[in-house]
């Protein structure tokens, strides 16, 4: 232990005489640290508000599938479905995409039929007659308008439609509503000239959870034309979709990763003859070979503890406190209306564990064989000068 | 003071600050009620992360032909389904029974 | 006085069974008594360097024995071997051998990090030697920032901050003007009135033939010719 | 499924073991075949060089056994959600049974890895490296463990099928199945305890025997009962142990009290019951080599510490599996 910490010592002090060096070495690998966990840190917290948030969607959506394609349901399914066993409720929804060619963006519009009570992320009121409506932050922000203003909309028949806005949902569901503009489902159908004997799909509420595959299975069945969509699958795929991109995103990573072992390697490899003199210093005083590589394991455990230590720290702070600058224009895409979310700090312990695994061991592994090169230099060496 | 000594207050230091964010980020109860509200009062299915297609926009209720249901990956228009998985494992995929496992449900 | 090392048919092949095999050492026996100061000369390629290697336990013989006191260390592995050197040996090398960008006081630490004494206690033992170079006023410079003479002095503060029974110097003074290779003798006479015993390789002779110096062998190509005493 | 972080981890670093171990093995044959501690050639003091190597190389691998032990569970644990049915870490391995394959290689290589850096520490103290040509062999023969643990962790992962349903803990340590960890499940709380608890009183027995006197028939019978208390913990754990960390009648998992759920009391329980069992076993297996002079003086100067490292081990394991029996108000008698 006492050994140990002496040899610390002269490792540190061995690191500093090189610092410029060891300094660079360690701002590239916490770098590389930084970026992995950063996009570590924001999938986990973006699936985290995912599928933490999503828990009360519907259990149940049921679509219609006509020729491969999405298509409106009829309301008619309403009773064939409500007459199974274990069906609570079943509920036409209205709602449907509007690009608008003034601000080159999608908006999804949603028709509510009746909401009783206040919402609390939502500023001002949901609309209470066809003339007015709610809209996201990021809708807001496109057009300009506070509530009180007005929204024009041109519908299917080109012919321009205002709306009152009566409430702006607050930033904080920016990730779940930026994009939305809530019109009674009436006025909805007005704008889409939408039959009133259909609907975009069907909501269907179930007694008793664990039927909810069954009833799936048994609207497929009596429907055959429909497409059931569970909750369950719904955060299911939320939940592997940003596993499968933190995944990939590693795996790009990895060539970063060992790029940058190949840099510890070369840097581990090419001794200078006055390192190699020293080390033969060392030996010829009185070191052992065990002493030189315990120097040797701890720069190596110097270098990655701190490189890593800071990465995660640098990855937290570039995520949760700044919103992650560097990896939002890889979300966002062509999307004109992206969300300008705060994302609420969630990290997985197992993450931070794999990312360390994933960087360190590669780093250690390449620093074995080297420094064992360095460690069995032969004290005589000094001698011959 | 040793600069062992310096160097290991100084990472334990760093350390405890880390594994201090990390505890209160993963232990921290995150209040999700009103978004929940939210949620269930607009029926939303879906992130309004990435909304320049509409099957980038609802990746749950996206139609069957688009890039989300085409597996392998169909060639893809927008930047998100490059980043996104074709067919997240699971969706609405065969169900295969194990024989020496007990229930199905 | 009894007899510290004895050795007896030493060889060292360099490179054995390849074409580039190269004899360094052939059968050479002497013994050194505790307390003495032995000289080893000869021109430089007669195996001086690596004799003295030898009886400082920085390698192993081809073949022969060398015992130091009670153990014979020509067949002990290598890590016993650093112990050795560790304990019983201090050593002051022909380029001083000292880590330049360490402060005088580091380099004067380093050949008790692997004991069993603690940091504070290492410190003080190295200050201790320091001082009696008259090096207290300049632990913390850099050792390149010192003159030759100064880092000679450090060198030598280094081989007895153990507390070494022999000390081993090769070619102390070939980088020393005439007036620091007397201070030199000098140090080396008041270590070797304290007990130590001193083995030198050298071919200067302000050396060889001062009267520390009790007994000298004469090497060429690997052999002693010659054994003088005093 | 390969492209999830913690499997991407996992086979990493199990190519870097098996690329390290290799080398190792490779120098370890060339030891085994030229190795003559009576001649003092520039080969054989290259070859104690390589010693060095070696060692280094096989004490990184185990470091990295230990963590590559904790992240298998810890992945398996994450990717039960995959499956449908899977519940924790028990349903993903269930998925492919490959799983549990995987967890026992990896178990041996533990054990094999930890005896093979104690008796290399040992031999390295001495002068004259009696173990030199036993412990390369060994280190030849660890090295298709590693192979085959890579290879069979490649065939789990590769193998899952995110579709099938998997039965969970809840059906495998379930009281009414027919498998062996059912039976374990299943069997008489009391019974269970009763042969947990005499187990656990005679390995503390033979431990204090052994720190007191020094037979080395003691020793023998330490091995013994610590191969015998190992395996009835593991089967005391999921008996009655986790029932009561869980404050559930039905709970069998061995697996789930390592998640945050449980404050990660896993951890401790069986770190402690490793090193219980590990330096345990070590006194007992020392005593064939103490025919070697140089060795039995290492050994006796060590076998204290291990002993009482072992003791320290059992302490934490038992206090932790008996904190809830004695402490918790569930009570496993009253069902």
């Amino acid at each position: 232990m006492l050994r140990q910490l002496k040899i610390l010592e002269f490792t540190l002090s061995s690191l500093l005489r090189r610092k410029y060096k060891n300094l660079s070495l360690i701002t590239v690998y916490a770098f590389t640290i930084a970026t992995l966990g950063s996009v570590l840190f924001l999938t986990h917290a973006l699936k985290m508000e995912a599928t933490g948030s999503l828990t009360t969607a519907p259990e149940l959506v049921v679509q219609r599938v006509a020729a491969g394609r999405h298509d409106l349901i009829p309301t008619a399914y309403t009773e064939v479905i409500s007459k199974l066993p274990g069906v609570a409720s079943v509920t036409p929804r209205v709602w449907g995409y509007y690009y608008d060619s003034l601000i080159k963006a999608n908006l999804t519009l949603v028709g509510i039929s009746s909401y009783q009570g206040d919402l609390e992320l939502l500023e001002g009121r949901l609309p209470d007659n066809a003339e007015e409506c709610a809209i996201g932050r990021g809708v807001a922000i496109a057009f300009g308008p506070a509530i009180g203003d007005d929204l024009v909309l041109e519908d299917s028949g080109k012919s321009r439609t205002v709306f009152k806005i009566t409430g702006i949902f607050r930033a904080e569901s920016n990730l779940l509503t930026n994009d939305l503009v809530v019109l009674q489902e009436a006025a909805l159908r007005d704008f889409f000239s939408m039959d009133q004997k259909l609907a975009t799909d069907l909501v269907v509420q179930v007694h008793n959870q664990r039927e909810i595959k069954t009833l799936a299975k048994k609207i497929k069945y009596n429907l055959p034309d429909t497409r059931p969509i569970t909750r369950d699958e719904i955060l299911h795929t939320y939940d592997t979709l940003f596993n499968w991109r933190s995944g990939m995103m590693l795996a790009v990573a990895v060539a970063a990763l060992i790029s940058f072992c190949i840099l510890a390697w070369d840097k581990a490899t090419g001794i200078s003859a006055e390192e190699k003199q020293e080390i033969g210093v060392l030996k010829a005083i009185g070191w052992e070979t065990s002493d030189v590589l315990a120097v040797k394991f701890w720069e190596g455990t110097v270098i990655s503890l701190t490189s890593f230590v800071l990465g995660i720290l640098a990855a937290w702070i570039h995520v949760f406190a700044f919103g992650a600058p560097a990896l939002v224009p890889l979300l966002k895409g062509w999307s004109v209306l992206f969300p300008e979310f705060q994302l609420t700090p969630a990290v997985d312990f197992y993450q931070v564990f794999v990312l360390g695994f994933l960087t360190i061991v590669p780093y250690l592994a390449c620093t074995v064989i080297p420094s064992w090169k360095t460690a069995v230099t032969e004290p005589e060496y000094v001698m011959r000068g | 003071m040793t600069r062992g000594t310096i160097y290991l207050i100084f990472i334990a230091v760093l350390l405890f600050m880390t594994t201090g964010l990390l505890i209160t980020s993963s232990t921290g109860i995150i209040d999700l009620t009103e978004k929940r509200q939210l949620v269930q009062a607009l029926g939303i299915t879906d992130l309004s992360l990435s909304s320049e297609a509409r099957y980038t926009r609802h990746p749950s209720q996206a139609d069957l032909f688009s890039a989300f249901q085409d597996f392998p990956a169909a060639f893809e228009h927008f930047p998100t389904g490059s980043i996104i998985a074709p067919n997240p494992v699971g969706f609405f995929s065969r169900v295969k029974i194990q024989h020496h496992s007990g229930k199905q449900n | 006085m009894s007899q510290l090392i004895i050795v007896e048919r030493l060889h060292k092949i360099y490179h054995r069974h390849q074409p580039d095999e190269m004899t360094a050492l052939q059968d050479i026996s002497l013994q050194i008594l505790a307390g003495e100061v032995v000289a080893l000369t000869g021109p430089s390629g007669s195996g001086k360097t690596t004799l003295l290697s030898l009886l400082g336990c920085m390698s192993r013989p081809t073949s022969g024995s060398i015992q130091l006191r009670d153990s014979n260390v020509a067949k002990l592995p290598e890590r016993f071997l650093a112990k050795i050197r560790r304990e019983t040996f201090g050593f002051v090398f022909q380029q001083y051998n000292l880590v330049r960008d360490l402060s005088v006081l580091e380099n004067v630490m380093l050949p008790l990090y692997p004991s069993d004494q603690s940091l504070r206690e290492i410190k003080k033992a190295a200050t201790a030697v320091l001082d009696q170079f008259e090096l207290a006023g300049m632990l913390k410079k850099k050792v390149k920032q010192l003159s030759g003479g100064e880092q000679q002095r450090v060198a030598i503060a280094r081989a007895l901050v153990a507390d070494p029974e022999i000390i081993i110097a090769d070619e102390p003074t070939a980088h020393l003007d005439s007036e620091l290779a007397q201070d030199l003798l000098q140090i080396l006479a008041v270590l070797n009135a304290a007990g130590k015993t001193i083995v030198i390789a050298t071919h200067d002779p302000s050396i060889y033939q001062s009267s520390l110096v009790q007994r000298r062998f004469d090497l060429r190509h690997g052999r002693i010719v010659e054994e003088h005493s005093r | 499924m390969i492209l999830h972080p913690g499997i991407l981890a996992l086979l990493c670093g199990s190519l870097i073991t098996v690329l390290v171990m290799l080398l190792a093995s490779w120098l370890g044959v060339q030891i085994l075949l030229r190795w003559d501690m009576s001649s003092s050639s520039e080969e054989q003091l290259l070859l104690e060089r390589k010693t060095w190597l070696v060692s280094t190389l096989l004490n990184y691998a185990l470091g990295f056994q230990i963590f590559s032990v904790v992240l298998f569970i810890f992945t398996a644990e994450d990717i039960h959600r995959l499956f449908v049915g899977a519940m924790c870490a028990t349903g993903s391995l269930n998925a492919n049974l490959v799983g549990w394959l995987v967890l026992l290689v990896k178990g041996i290589l533990l054990f094999a890895a930890a005896f093979w850096v104690v008796l290399n520490r040992l031999d390295q103290r001495t002068e004259d490296c009696p173990l030199v040509r036993p412990k390369y062999l060994a280190l030849v023969l660890i090295t298709p463990l590693v192979v085959l643990d890579l290879y069979l962790q490649w065939r789990y992962f590769s193998g899952l099928q995110p579709e099938v349903i998997t039965s969970c803990c809840g059906s495998l340590f379930s009281a009414g199945g027919d498998s062996v960890a059912s039976d374990l499940a299943g069997m008489p709380v009391r019974q269970a305890m009763l042969l947990f608890f005499s187990i656990i009183g005679s390995y503390l027995v033979v431990l204090s025997f052994c720190i007191v006197f020094k037979a080395s028939v003691l020793r023998h019978l330490l091995f013994i009962v610590s191969v015998l208390m190992f395996f009835v913990s593991i089967g005391a754990v999921i008996s009655f142990i986790s029932p009561y960390i869980y404050q559930m009648p039905s709970h069998h998992c061995p697996f789930d009290m390592l998640q945050a759920n449980y404050s990660y009391i896993g951890y401790p329980l069986y770190v402690g019951l490793f090193v219980a069992t590990l330096y345990g076993m070590l006194p007992g297996l020392c005593q064939p080599l103490r025919k070697y002079a140089s060795l039995r003086r290492e050994i006796d100067s060590f076998e204290k510490r291990w002993l009482w490292v072992a003791m320290a081990g059992m302490l934490v394991f038992l206090t932790i599996s008996c904190w809830q029996m004695l402490f918790g108000s569930f009570k496993l008698f009253g069902y």
